[in-house]
């Protein structure tokens, strides 16, 4: 790769050397960190959560935050050094030097403001042009962006734009002074597969065009696609810098190893993400270095045949010809979801993937009896499932349980894990969690929980613990079918690959079956056995997982495969 | 200054749309629908309105009648009259009080929906160009408190949010205070301190400027410290919003961040608090305009309801909720178009 | 501070705008005659004037009616009315005009009440030529010409009345000195100078028009604000100064003080002998001995009331005192309700008699009681609980204070009624008074029905020799205070403060309504 | 009538933030009120709730008993509050006062909330017929200004202590409905809820367990900042003659007797008045407090 090749022989647009920040008295969360970016190159930063890599980046623009305190050998740019410089110095060196692409996309223009003013504020901070020139620039800059109607979109506000949309006016804002630097810190998370390719290939035109790049994601497959370097993250240093074949390919370092291992995409069925036993602190409340592993993570990882039997087996959930739609703010109905048809059998997992609002989790909630279907039929077990009066449901209500994307809400904020678990062990007979203790402590074992979590409440759990509370919720009535929506969508890879893991072996223990939403092609790959794709609430093709995606027969489908990044070069 | 917090990966993801309909990935505004929507909404909001009207005439017309008293009497000279039984007939008979209560209502409302608010029986003056020349009185003194508070609110916000504990614990606690303090306390100690003591303002309401000042700052103090606690809380909530880091990233000075983004964000709750702020303002305005000796609203109403004058009752309630729906429907609007997120509600 | 002022040392000076703040409750009639109450004789003295006056010493003296004579059967009384006078509207002043008045006054759709009540003996009224009016009487009446001297039976044009009520509510046309010009509801009401005035009464200090161009009345109801206003020169005269302000004021530069007591009745509770418990003269000397009026006044009025211990005013050359009836004496309370039956006590302290609390309810008018008073009532209440009295204060607006008369609910009343002359009494001592009104209203709160009380009080209003009046009004206000109908408290106040460069302004003796006519500005 | 409003959008706004941020603690170190106005706000509390519930203990004088030539003494040795126009001792006075005023506002508030809990959950779990007739009935009741439904209330009704507890709780409501329906809606449609149906468990299960108890839980904070808010409007009743009657020692109504002396004796207006804001401050920075620890704590 050019950018590479440049790498060596320029001077570094930014180096950066033996840098620590810490907040308060805290120990430091960035601990010694050496980097450096050559004129159109990019290189990647990546690491779980809470490695540091936000920190690093705001770091580099003064902003590392209120009460960090910044020590450094070296923060140059472009051969200046940027230690000790005055509050004036650095908004000259910010928007005109560095270009800053929030973590917080979505959230991070104005709502307020029309986004064309947003973009020329970086000319009136650093230009003297006058307004109406400004104007004309905004709007150059939205096209080069690839903005459509820019004219309009200049004056509309954050909140009528699309994400993508979004993420491209605030790119557009960051490179409006061609900055030699520009810092793109998730610029892709929260995207579609779709959305996020073009924002990828944006990003990849301006680096053509000699800008360095530092990218900052979790996800590898995306930095697979993008960038030339990769610097691996771990607890505020950086363990492993490299070229991306080398570090993707070739990862010296065991953390570095576990990181490509947990990414799911290209992964066969049954394959294990997650690492070996790892001893951890279950008490940390801090995010995904308090997973815990899964007591079956002993079990080798090897693919693992499927039951053959299951495809024979009746199916255990089957929707028919469902149908719902929904009035929009305008008065307007709107088809969520149109003749969707679908069978889940014991043992087996149906992946569902489609963009945004294409209408997964309204089929979901179909599946659930959570909605009644304007048309159509759901039938459990052989038995008429929806739409019935909810009395008739009750009893049944055991055999479907449910995962939610956000654990977090889905608990009633003033009760424990305790109590949760043994409401729904229960029945909701017990809510007190002595009762059932023994049931209990064996519930939460089966997800890798200790006991200590018992007293708890929900939100002083890290994402992954919250997500396995939620998963021991909807196993304790002993459900045959198990709907995920978007169940691992929120969490860090790393996260991801424990939890994947998880589902994977209560699959094979208890033989259940899954209905699995997600709008990420690499996990729905990686756990089902068959898929189905949504678009704009038809199941548009549907088949075995191996067939859909070595084979795609729908053009929406092709095209999301496209736009998939994946780590495999 | 301030960075953002994200301390694990939810916040990003949770920020993102889940189930909700609202924002997020691929949505694109539908501008076709926009103006049909915008005049639904008009058309909903004038019915809901008129509506309105119409409950709080019906209400205040049977709340009067069961206030003890008598109209007739009400209408010949006030409680205490002594006036005769003819005289009393003649009057009832005259202003239909003997009909059912039925056929007074029905009437009262026909008057009413063809703008006639009739006759006060303790002033003997058209109800209409009392309150026409009561109104602007009192609109003047609620809108230039409101002015006054929101500049208090958002002075005293922007100040104690500057960093610094000190500043923070002054200024919250100086809002707190201020929102528990009584109107008529205020207005006692602000004519010892400036009539009597310095001499500055008049004590009483005086035509020119000065004779508004106490007044208005009577009214203004309680609700400049309501409104300053949740400026305060939403200034914080934008200092630390992504979007004015961003801003910072593209070089903004901190005055900057705060001209150009925070105090917009700022001034929203204090806008959509502005209905609520209407009615405390009139609550208010009945103890100021007593004390200050302003005529107004809120010193008619309290005779009036006194003096059982069931017109001017009416009259008084109906302007008041007249008013009330046009600044919500105001402020609304406002809304709508400061804040194109509150559209999509 | 300077004592009252009456005309200064100083050349009066022409012209300028006078601010006057009242206290009292906005008038909702400008016009007297309607109703009838203080507020409206306040500031109708401005600009309405009466056949006859009252000088310093309560005698009568002439005004709109230069000379007046009455038979010797006291029935038929014929005035004489002044000439080359003319009202504010350019029409003349003659009997007819007066006649109308009378009319005005008694027709029942003008709904006067105090004016009614005055004139209640005038059987007719007629206008024997431009100048002479002739009033026949159904009774003799010694009270005839003090009635005449009141505000509410001023007189106004009869093209005026002629406009109907509201207009004449809004803006009367009189004689006075100063015409009504602008009636700004809710705020205050503009008076005009009548530059062709000639009608001052005989104790004026200036003939011709007023000094003053242009009068502001304004109604400041807070006492509060009304003394800031005062002090800050906003306005030139307040009244209804509160007691601690009066204190201050005396204190204080730049401030004048003129006090003038109202005439007719004292200030006074009435005790309810038309129910129990008070329809026990024992309980009633009970209550009375039971409470310390005189702390109660020492302290909230700051030496600026003088306790009373008549049912008149002070200011009525007939009022009759005695102080002895009305001495603290806790002692004999108690003996006086031991005897009345009212011997156990329950676990509050309160008397009880069959079960039942020996309580006393007392509404109280907002809109009538000062807060002073209301504080005095307060000690009431506290120093008749020693005794074992239960007294209930209960703070009404006028519509239901008047309601909880009209209902006899009440065991104590405090009721201001001002009328000029010892006929007062009559109107709240006879048995008739008892007797509600189609409205409910009666002014006989006492509810004293005394056929000998009657009689006395018709004998006085009757007879015309001066020393037998004096007599027999003694002896009627005596049989009032020894049945301990009433508790005399204080003289009903009038305390002007002024500005110091407010000269030459007077209480018209009639009722103490200041008049503005001789009042000049010093700067 | 209160600031419910402007507490109702700082618990909202603190809800929308904890869900923003979602991670775990991730407070502002910053905003929290300092330790010292707190601790502050507690000694007043405390001494508030001493004197409410033993006012003889505090302040031994009688605070009925006259003594009419002992009238408007300033703040002594003696009294330490000075003594009002009836010679009585201010001090006592206050204290003893305390009962009855956080009496009023207290029973002011529940009222206020007795009826916003029926008019808001009638609205939020009736259907949409009764909803939408309650959100009618509530955007009437709006356009009344809270002074006026009370001055109607009382004027109806007739004055004293009762009746101004009621005035102002009657006026209070429609605020509270309209927060618990909100509230009410959004936790009908949170996710918990809909996991509890998921779990099989029935519509009087849900609502009794997760519902209710989240839709109320809120209002016990906004219960502690109404309540010296209703103080301070049922001052202002008293002020306007239509409060608690004498001799009742109410602030407000002592605020109300004293104000005609403001200009020659301002400690009768100053102390009750004192305390009037004291116990406002106090709970506000309590509740405060309080709704921040329920944010916290989720
Ligand atoms: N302003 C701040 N004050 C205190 N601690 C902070 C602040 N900003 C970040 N941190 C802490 O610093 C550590 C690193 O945070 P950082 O945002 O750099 O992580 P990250 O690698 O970007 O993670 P993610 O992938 O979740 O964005 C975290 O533990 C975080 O809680
Ligand atoms: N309760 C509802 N009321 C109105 N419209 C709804 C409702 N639920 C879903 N919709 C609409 O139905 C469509 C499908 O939504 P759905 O949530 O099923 O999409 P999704 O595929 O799950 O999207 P995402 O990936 O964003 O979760 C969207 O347009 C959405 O706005
Ligand atoms: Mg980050
Ligand atoms: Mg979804």
């Amino acid at each position: 790769m050019s950018g590479a090749a440049a790498a060596g022989g320029t001077e570094p647009v930014l180096r950066i050397s033996g840098l620590r920040v810490a907040f308060g008295s805290g120990t430091p969360v960035v601990d010694g960190v050496s980097l450096s970016i050559a004129p159109g190159e990019c290189l990647a930063l990546v690491g779980e959560s809470g490695s540091g890599k936000s920190v690093t980046a705001r770091t580099v623009l003064g902003l590392a935050g209120e009460r960090a305190t910044v020590t450094a050998d070296a923060l140059e740019l472009r051969g200046r050094s940027l230690l000790g410089l005055s509050d004036r110095a650095w908004r000259g060196i910010r928007g005109r030097e560095v270009g800053l692409i929030l973590q917080d996309a979505l959230a991070s223009l104005d709502p307020l403001r029309p986004v064309g003013r947003e973009i020329a504020d970086a000319l009136r901070l650093h230009t003297p042009l006058p307004p109406r020139q400004r104007g004309d620039w905004v709007l150059d800059l939205l096209r080069s962006v690839g903005m459509p109607e820019p004219e309009l979109r200049a004056r509309q506000r954050s909140g009528e734009l699309s994400g993508g949309l979004r993420q491209r006016a605030l790119i557009a804002s960051a490179i409006a002074l061609d900055p030699p630097l520009l810092i793109a810190d998730e610029p892709t998370t929260a995207l579609d597969t779709t959305v996020q390719a073009r924002i990828l290939d944006l990003l990849g035109e301006l680096r053509a065009a000699g800008t360095a790049i530092l990218l900052i994601s979790h996800d590898l497959a995306v930095v697979r696609g993008i960038a030339d370097r990769v610097a691996v993250m771990a607890e505020g240093r950086i363990v492993e810098t490299g070229s991306v074949a080398d570090v993707l390919e070739r990862p010296r370092e065991e953390y570095t190893r576990r990181l490509v291992r947990a990414v799911p995409a290209g992964k066969p069925r049954g394959e294990r993400l997650s690492a070996d036993a790892r001893p951890s602190d279950a008490t940390d409340a801090r995010g995904a270095s308090g997973a815990l592993d899964t007591p079956g993570a002993s079990v080798a990882v090897s693919a693992r045949a499927r039951p053959a039997e299951a495809a024979a087996s009746a199916p255990l959930l089957t929707g028919h010809g469902l149908t719902r739609a929904f009035r929009g703010p305008d008065g307007s109905r709107r088809l969520a979801v149109q003749d969707a048809s679908f069978e889940l059998r014991a043992g087996e997992t149906l992946g569902l993937v489609g963009e945004s609002g294409s209408g997964k989790t309204t089929l979901a909630r179909l599946a659930l009896g959570l909605l009644e279907p304007d048309t159509g039929t759901v039938e459990l077990d052989g038995r008429p499932w929806s739409p019935l009066p909810e009395r008739e449901r009750r009893t049944r209500r055991s055999l479907v349980g449910a995962v939610y994307q956000d654990p977090l809400a889905s608990f009633d904020p003033r009760l424990s894990v305790g109590r949760i678990l043994a409401d729904a062990l229960s029945g909701g007979r017990h809510a007190r969690p002595a009762r059932v203790s023994d049931e209990l402590v064996s519930l939460l074992a089966s997800v890798g929980l200790p006991p200590s979590v018992l007293a708890r409440r929900p939100l002083h759990l890290s994402g992954g613990q919250r997500q396995r509370v939620a998963i021991a919720r909807a196993l304790a009535p002993r459900p045959r079918v198990l709907i995920c929506d978007e169940p691992v969508s929120a969490l860090d890879v790393s996260v991801q690959a424990q939890v994947l893991d998880l589902l994977d072996d209560l699959q094979e223990r208890l033989g259940l079956a899954y209905l699995f939403i997600s709008h990420d092609l690499g996990v729905i790959g990686h756990v089902s056995d068959q898929v189905a794709v949504m678009s704009e609430g038809r199941i548009v093709e549907t088949g075995p997982t191996a067939d859909v995606l070595a084979a795609p027969r729908h053009p929406f489908t092709r095209a999301l495969l496209a736009a998939a990044p994946t780590l495999s070069a | 200054m301030s960075g953002v917090g994200a301390p694990d990966r939810g916040s990003a993801a949770a920020a993102a749309p889940g189930p909700a309909p609202a924002g997020g990935r691929g949505r694109g505004p539908g501008d076709a629908g926009r103006i049909g929507a915008a005049a639904r909404w008009w058309a909903s909001r004038v019915a809901g309105a008129a509506f309105v009207l119409w409950a709080v005439a019906t209400l205040t017309f049977f709340a009067i009648r069961l206030i003890p008293g008598d109209p007739a009497e009400a209408i010949l000279g006030g409680p205490g009259s002594q006036a005769s039984d003819e005289a009393l007939a003649a009057v009832r008979a005259e202003y239909g009080l003997d009909q059912p209560i039925a056929v007074q209502y029905v009437r009262q409302l026909g008057r009413l929906a063809v703008g006639d608010l009739g006759t006060s029986y303790s002033l003997r003056e058209d109800v209409a160009a009392l309150l026409g020349a009561q109104l602007p009185g009192t609109l003047l003194l609620a809108v230039l408190a409101l002015a006054v508070a929101w500049l208090l609110a958002l002075a005293l916000a922007t100040w104690s949010t500057r960093g610094g504990r000190v500043s923070a614990a002054v200024g919250s606690g100086l809002e707190v205070i201020a929102a528990a303090l009584p109107h008529f306390w205020i207005a006692i100690v602000l004519i010892l301190v400036f009539s009597t003591g310095l001499g500055w303002f008049p004590p009483i309401s005086t035509p020119g400027v000065a004779g508004l000042v106490l007044p208005v700052v009577t009214l203004a103090i309680p609700l400049a410290g309501f409104l300053g606690q949740v400026m305060r809380e939403s200034l914080l909530d934008a200092l630390e919003a992504p979007f004015t880091v961003s801003a910072r990233a593209r070089g903004e000075s901190e005055a900057g961040v705060r001209q150009v983004h925070v105090l917009r964000h700022a001034a929203l709750p204090a806008v959509s608090l502005s209905g609520w702020a209407f009615g405390f303002l009139v609550s208010g305005a009945v103890v100021v305009e007593t004390i200050f000796a302003r005529p107004g609203l809120g010193r008619t109403l309290l005779n009036a309801v006194t003096l059982r004058d069931i017109p001017l009752v009416l009259g008084v309630v109906l302007v008041v909720a007249a008013a009330y729906i046009v600044v919500t429907l105001l402020t609304d609007a406002a809304q709508r178009l400061l804040d194109p997120r509150t559209r999509a509600a | 501070s300077s004592p009252a002022p009456s005309g200064g040392s100083a050349e009066p000076v022409e012209g300028g705008t006078l601010t006057y703040a009242s206290g009292d409750a906005e008038p909702t009639c400008l016009d007297p005659h309607v109703g009838g109450n203080y507020p409206q004789a306040l500031v109708s003295t401005q600009y309405l004037e009466s056949l006859v006056s009252l000088d310093e010493d309560g005698k009568i003296l002439p005004w709109l009616a230069s000379d007046w004579e009455q038979s010797d059967d006291g029935l038929t009384w014929t005035f004489t009315i002044r000439d080359g006078v003319t009202f504010t509207d350019g029409t003349p002043l003659d009997a007819e005009a007066v006649r109308a008045n009378i009319a005005h006054v008694q027709d029942p759709a003008t709904l006067s009440s105090t004016g009614y009540l005055a004139l209640g003996k005038v059987a007719n009224a007629e206008a024997v030529d431009a100048r002479t009016l002739r009033l026949t009487l159904s009774a003799p009446d010694s009270a005839l010409l003090e009635s005449l001297s009141q505000p509410w039976l001023a007189i106004q044009s009869p093209e005026g009345i002629a406009r109907g009520m509201d207009a004449n509510c809004a803006a009367p046309i009189g004689t006075g000195p100063f015409a009504v010009e602008a009636w700004d509801r809710q705020s205050s009401i503009t008076l005009v100078r009548n530059d062709d005035y000639s009608s001052p009464p005989g104790d004026a200090s200036h003939e011709g028009p007023a000094y003053l161009e242009r009068i502001e009345w304004r109604f400041l109801p807070d006492s509060a604000s009304r003394y800031a206003a005062l002090q800050a020169g906003e306005v030139d005269v307040i009244d209804n100064a509160q007691p601690d302000t009066i204190v201050q004021a005396q204190n204080a530069d730049g401030l004048q003080e003129l006090d003038a007591p109202r005439p007719g009745s004292s200030n006074r509770l009435e005790l309810n002998s038309g129910k129990p418990p008070f329809d026990d003269v024992r309980v009633r000397e009970a209550f009375i001995r039971a409470v310390n009026v005189d702390d109660a006044v020492q302290g909230l009025f700051l030496g600026t009331a003088e306790r009373s211990y008549s049912p008149l005013s002070s200011v009525e050359p007939l009022a009759y005192s005695q102080p002895d009836l009305f001495e603290y004496d806790p002692e004999a309370a108690n003996e006086l309700l031991d005897a009345a039956g009212w011997t156990e006590r329950d676990s509050d302290g309160y008397r009880v008699k069959d079960g039942e609390r020996l309580t006393l309810r007392l509404p109280v008018s907002t809109n009538q009681s000062i807060p002073a008073e209301q504080s005095l009532f307060e000690q009431l209440q506290a120093g008749a609980k020693d005794a074992g009295f239960e007294v209930v204060l209960d703070p009404l607006d006028l519509s239901s204070w008047y309601g909880a008369l009209g209902e006899n609910d009440y065991n104590l009343v405090s009721a201001p009624y001002t009328k000029v002359g010892p006929d007062v009494l009559r109107i709240l001592y006879e048995s008739s008074g008892t007797t509600p009104a189609p409205s409910g209203y009666f002014a006989n709160h006492a509810q004293v029905r005394d056929p000998a009380l009657d009689d006395l009080l018709i004998r006085a209003s009757q007879v015309s020799d001066p020393d037998e009046r004096a007599a027999l009004y003694e002896d009627a206000q005596r049989m009032v205070l020894e049945g301990f109908y009433i508790l005399p408290l204080y003289d009903q106040q009038n305390t002007y403060l002024l500005r110091d460069d407010v000269q030459g302004l007077r209480a018209l003796p009639t009722v103490s309504a200041p008049t503005l006519y001789d009042t000049w500005l010093d700067r | 009538m209160s600031d419910l409003e402007v507490s109702a959008r700082l618990a909202r706004s603190g809800v929308e933030r904890r869900r923003a941020r979602g991670g775990p603690g991730g407070g502002r170190a910053a905003r929290r009120l300092p330790g010292a106005g707190e601790s502050a706000a507690a000694l007043v509390l405390l001494f508030l709730i001493a004197s409410a519930l033993v006012p003889q203990v505090v302040a031994p004088v009688d605070p009925l008993a006259i003594s009419p030539l002992e009238a408007f003494r300033p703040p002594s040795a003696a009294h330490p509050f000075g003594t009002d126009e009836s010679g009585r001792d201010i001090f006592s006075r206050v204290v003893h006062g305390t009962g009855p005023s956080l009496l009023l506002g207290i029973a002011a508030t529940l009222i206020g909330l007795a009826g916003g809990v029926v008019l808001g959950t009638a609205a939020g779990m009736l259907g949409r017929v009764v909803d939408f007739g309650v959100n009618r009935l509530l955007e009437v009741l709006f356009a009344f200004p809270g002074l006026l439904l009370a001055l109607f209330f009382i004027v109806i009704f007739g004055p004293g202590i009762v009746t101004a507890t009621i005035a102002v709780g009657v006026s209070t409501a429609p605020g509270y409905a309209r927060i618990i329906r909100g509230q009410l809606l959004t936790v009908r449609r949170s996710a918990y809820v809909e996991a509890a149906t998921v779990l099989g468990r029935g519509r009087w299960r849900v609502l009794v367990r997760h519902i209710l108890p989240n839709t109320l839980a809120p209002l016990f904070v906004l219960g502690t900042l109404g309540v010296g808010q209703a103080i301070v409007w049922a001052a202002s009743l008293s002020y306007l003659g239509l409060g608690a009657v004498p001799p009742a020692a109410e602030w407000g109504a002592m605020l109300a007797a004293g104000r005609t002396y403001i200009s020659t004796a301002w400690w009768l207006t100053f102390f009750p008045g004192l305390f009037i804001v004291l116990t406002a401050t106090a709970t506000t920075v309590l509740g405060r407090r309080l709704q921040q620890r329920v944010r916290e704590q989720g």
